[in-house]
């Protein structure tokens, strides 16, 4: 019987003894944590350095990289290259994966240190890039698979998942 | 496809038991009660994520519990056959979002099962680390969850700072503080960055303490604690076995098995570390050895640390990924269980097919099974012996 | 100004500005303790609690009410919607009315009621009725499953809490409050909390219970019933169920202190305020309030067979037990 | 009470579930690899080389089943574990569009979960099933099985409404 009670009581000296100690919120807006170096933010694109090599587009798991591309002598070399005139980063859709990041050869797609968009229509989170904006709403041409065995006869099902 | 005829007569002929029970009146008693139908979720505060559970109660007894899923589904599998291998392991983060490292390192070995490919050593080590850190930040929170159910406010928040201050190392280490994408196929994305190592140190060597203060002492020895859990959930080990489950609710009945050390992936074998076992098979036994095993980890990290070898972190590995054909398995102990990643590779860039073994899910069993006969508010308890996620066992 | 006070003396004028003076302390102590409770909720889990709305957050309250009294009052379809109505005010007025007995000091009590201890008994058992009422008027089996623990709850837990005011009574040998606060002395070890420490433990449990404070919460029990009786209420008339819990819990602290910590008797002699000993009934009443509220933050939740456990078979025994104690000790001991 | 786990070396017990299958079913294909048995069998089969791991050779643990759409056919892996290192990988193929297959229920009761997803996903019929419903999906106004091949997903930006 003189056990009865004494876990409770301790318990209840655990949280009196919290009340007395140090608040450790952080009052955010007014109070900014140091990012670390590696922090995954909002993505940014150099566009000078950007050969339109589409390989951030490939690679990308939410597809939402969309690149215009044309040939077009932009350094004056006299020969025709790959150059992005439109170059779309639709935020809505990032999940800051990094992989275009990652297999970007001239490192021009970056992360920042901004975390906060918002917006109050979706498609103003779609940031333009290059010189003539590109309609985020139409998709990107998905990565083609080669199916050995494919054999599509049945009709087309719509997505819902 | 099946046939429209061919789906209804599957349906009638297969689920006959099922609608049956359905199609059967209200019972009434002796007394001309009924029992009460009752739908808690999917927007229940206390539910665990988007599960719906019908039920039946009479008073306060549960008669009938259904599980009712599918409120998160994304179909995560049909994702990954559109997805080449690399651009997977983002999606597996978004599987069980408490234990994201073990499901990384899941699809990552199961590919890894298919290439043959070579994983430095630190690597490994970077890996284990990883894992151990991430079953301490899912581990302590399920004990806040279980204490939330019964009705205590405080442990949860205690718990959160510590996986607050564990989700700081992950976002120094990977960039990210919940979704991280770190393990990848052949190694880790990068190194430790250099003073981190001496951070863990410093964060384990504190949680000891703390962990006796604010949980144990808050919690351990709680009467009404006692009382809520002793005997609630009470399962046997046939059962346990029976019910296919895995983790903590299958250790609570005194089964000995463990993936780390029973089916030995990365550098497990040569670290030291017990596995937990309870013979009650109750609540308050998972209670126990998810305290206990939070402990081991602790131990296993400070291993981790002491043994880790310099070296790259990533193996050689072709710029496209192309397994060759076959089956590939990864199976690795999360916080919950058995978390098994089975691929088919038809030799292209894409898999064939994921198939994802969630431990939530297939824990989730057990409330069929063991619920009816308890009181209406037992449940929340033995939701928090499962501790399901809700993104593990809808996929 | 004599002519005033005397006016004020005058005895239905007395009754009508003393029970709107309570009325208003009791509609205020509501917010007041919405604040306590956030704010000692906030420093147990080491948190600020709220401090954006005036300095240190004290506004917070007024802000409440002004988001409370502009937000809709949403009905559930098919709904009883007199009882439903009906049931927050059923059990505000039991709450509000009790404060009319309790003395704040000698001289300061609406009421001065010869059985004031059995018109607190009586008063708040219709607080049972609110809360049957807001549960079948809801038409939701969560809150009719409330509704149900609740009016078990608190009849059952009426038996331990008037067993355990019997030895008070006994003592004193009157019902009225304001006797039993002057029986007991400015010492504080002549106070009944320590000769009926039992009976003041099971008074202070079942008080709990009574107004249904963790671990005794079933009634609400959110995390199974997300709030049982209450689920469907919204705006104002949420609003008004709330205030009516936290006058009733402050309403059980103070008579906690009225019949076992001594009233507005100061603990020791040379601290006798005179006119202004009210703070030490004030001081008492804040502090038997604070343990409800560190309580609530540090316990879990109670089953409602534990909970039908605890009272049947221990504290109902254990009461009795004391009762026969104290009637031996009163023959025993001469000159009580 | 207690539940029994095999015990002993892992190349040697493998072996014997090997021998054990091979001499009491006929197994199409059989062999060992990277520690696990791998057997193929009939579909008509299946239960009973189920009933075999279970009650002969005790092997406990049933692990999760896959079922791949091989268009055209079905390939059905069930995947077993005897807790103690050992693999069983158990692999039978269903000709046709609309799959039949005996239920694992009645032998590991944890198959029933695992095999009302697989319905949800494949439409693979188990016979003999306590209650199978649909998992994920719709019970209702929901006619497609989403994992089949023929099920395509279409990547379609969700903006509509919103230009």
């Amino acid at each position: 019987m003189p056990q009865v009670g004494q876990g409770i009581l301790k318990g209840m000296g655990v949280t009196i003894r919290h009340l007395f100690q140090n608040k450790i919120t952080r009052q955010y807006p007014e109070y900014k944590r140091d990012l670390p170096e590696r922090s995954r933010g909002m993505l940014t694109v150099d566009m000078d350095r950007c050969i339109a090599c589409l390989q951030c587009m490939r690679i990308c798991p939410d597809h939402c990289i969309s690149i215009e591309q044309e040939k077009r002598d932009a350094d004056g070399s006299g020969k025709a290259k790959p150059y992005a005139v439109g170059f779309v980063i639709d935020d809505s859709r990032c999940m800051y994966c990094s992989l275009c990041v990652e297999v970007c050869p001239v490192n021009c797609i970056y992360h920042t240190e901004e975390f906060e968009a918002q917006a109050y229509n979706r498609l103003e989170l779609a940031r333009q890039f290059g010189e003539r904006p590109v309609d985020p709403t139409i998709d990107p041409k998905p990565t083609v698979k080669k199916k050995p065995k494919a054999a599509k006869q049945a009709p087309k099902k719509e997505a819902t998942a | 496809m099946l046939s429209e005829e061919r789906r209804v007569e599957q349906q009638s002929a297969l689920t006959e038991p099922a609608a049956a029970r359905l199609a059967a009146p209200d019972v009434r008693d002796e007394f001309g009660l009924e029992t009460i139908d009752m739908s808690m979720g999917p927007q229940h505060p206390a539910m665990h994520g988007l599960l719906r559970l019908i039920l039946e109660l009479d008073g306060e007894t549960v008669v009938r519990c259904d599980p009712v899923m599918g409120y998160l589904h994304r179909c995560q599998e049909k994702i990954a056959e559109n997805r080449m291998y690399p651009a997977v392991i983002p999606l597996t983060d978004r599987l069980d979002y408490f234990a994201n490292m073990h499901n990384e390192h899941g699809y990552v070995l199961a590919v890894e099962d298919l290439l043959d490919v070579e994983v430095p050593p630190r690597a490994e080590y970077i890996r284990v680390l990883m894992s151990e850190l991430m079953r301490l930040a899912s581990h302590i929170p399920s004990i806040g969850f279980l204490m939330l159910e019964l009705g205590a406010f405080t442990p949860i928040l205690y718990a959160f700072r510590e996986r607050e201050r564990i989700q700081t190392i992950f976002e120094a280490v990977t960039g990210a503080r919940m979704m991280f994408h770190y393990i990848r196929i052949g190694g880790v994305k990068a190194d430790l960055p250099p003073d981190i190592p001496q951070k863990i140190w410093d964060y384990i060597e504190g949680l000891e303490s703390r962990f006796q203060n604010d949980f144990v002492d808050l919690i351990q020895g709680n009467e009404i604690f006692i009382s809520r859990t002793r005997g609630v959930g009470k399962m046997t080990q046939e059962k346990a076995v029976e019910m296919g489950l895995t983790g903590p609710p299958l250790r609570c009945t005194g089964v000995d098995f463990d993936l780390r050390r029973d089916y030995p992936y990365s550098i497990y074998p040569e670290l030291e570390f017990d596995v937990i076992t309870d013979t009650a098979g109750d609540v308050e036994a998972s209670y126990r050895i998810r305290i206990a095993e939070c402990l081991q980890s602790i131990r296993l990290i400070k291993q981790c640390l002491e043994k880790m070898p310099e070296g790259a972190v990533m193996g050689d590995l072709g710029r496209r990924l192309r397994p060759k054909e076959g089956d590939g398995f990864g199976r690795v102990e999360s916080p919950r269980g058995e978390f098994a990643v089975h691929i088919v590779s038809d030799g292209s860039d894409t898999p064939y097919r994921v198939h994802y073994r969630d431990p939530s899910f297939c824990n989730m069993q057990l409330l069929q099974e063991v619920v009816p006969g308890h009181y209406l508010p037992d449940i929340m308890p033995i939701m928090g012996l499962i501790d399901p996620v809700s993104g593990g066992w809808d996929k | 100004m004599q002519t005033v006070l005397n006016l004020l003396e005058a005895e239905p004028i007395r009754l009508f500005v003393s029970f709107g003076a309570v009325l208003f302390l009791v509609l205020n102590l509501a917010a007041i303790l919405t604040m306590a409770e956030r704010k000692a909720s906030a420093y147990i889990h080491l948190r600020y609690g709220p401090n954006r709305v005036g300095p240190r957050g004290l506004l917070q309250p007024a802000a409440d009410v002004v988001k409370l009294f502009t937000k809709e009052n949403v009905m559930p379809g098919r709904s009883d919607m007199w009882v439903f109505l009906g049931a927050p005010i059923a059990m505000f007025i039991p709450a509000a009315l009790v404060w009319m007995v309790i003395p704040f000091s000698p001289d300061a009590v609406v009421a001065n009621l010869n059985v004031g201890i059995l018109f607190f008994v009586a008063i708040t058992s219709i607080g049972a009725l609110g809360v049957v009422m807001a549960g079948y008027g809801s038409r939701s089996t969560f809150s009719l499953l409330g509704a149900l623990r609740g009016a078990a709850q608190i009849i059952s837990y009426e038996v331990p809490l008037i067993l355990s005011l019997l030895g008070v009574i006994m003592l004193t040998g009157s019902l009225s409050l304001v006797e039993v606060v002057n029986a007991q002395g400015s010492t504080f070890w002549t106070w009944y909390f320590l000769p009926q420490l039992p009976m003041f433990l099971t008074f202070y449990i079942a008080g709990l219970a009574e107004v249904k404070r963790v671990p005794f919460d079933l009634p609400e029990g959110e995390s199974e019933i997300v709030g049982g009786f209450m689920v469907e209420y919204s705006g104002m008339t949420w609003a008004l169920i709330q205030a009516a819990e936290f006058a009733s819990m402050g309403l059980m602290s103070a008579i906690n202190v009225t019949l076992f910590l001594g009233g507005w008797q100061p603990p020791l002699p040379f601290l006798d305020f005179g006119p202004f000993n009210w703070v030490w009934f004030g001081l008492k009443t804040a502090l038997i309030m604070f343990t409800f509220q560190w309580i609530r933050w540090s316990l879990p939740r109670l089953r409602m067979d534990q909970l039908m456990d605890l009272g049947w078979k221990v504290l109902v025994p254990m009461t009795l037990v004391w009762l026969f104690v104290t009637a031996g000790a009163m023959l025993v001991i001469p000159g009580n | 009470m207690a539940v029994t786990l095999p015990e002993g070396n892992l190349e040697d017990r493998l072996k014997g579930y090997l021998d054990g299958f091979g001499n009491r079913h006929g197994l199409l294909e059989s062999e060992i690899v990277r520690g696990s048995v791998r057997i193929v069998v009939a579909p008509g089969d299946v239960q009973a080389v189920l009933a075999t791991a279970k009650e002969a050779l005790g092997i406990v643990h049933l692990s999760f089943i896959t079922v791949v759409d091989r268009v055209g056919s079905f390939e059905i892996t069930y995947e077993l574990m005897d807790l103690r290192g050992g693999r069983v990988t158990l692999k039978t193929t269903i000709e046709g569009e609309e799959p039949v297959i005996g239920t694992a229920t009645g032998i590991y009761p944890t198959a029933n979960w695992h095999e009302r997803e697989a319905y949800d996903m494949f439409g693979v019929a188990f016979a003999g099933h306590p209650d199978l419903r649909r998992l994920y999906m719709w019970q209702d106004h929901f006619d497609h099985h989403p994992l089949l091949k023929s099920f395509e997903i279409t990547t379609r930006r969700t903006f509509e409404g919103l230009r």
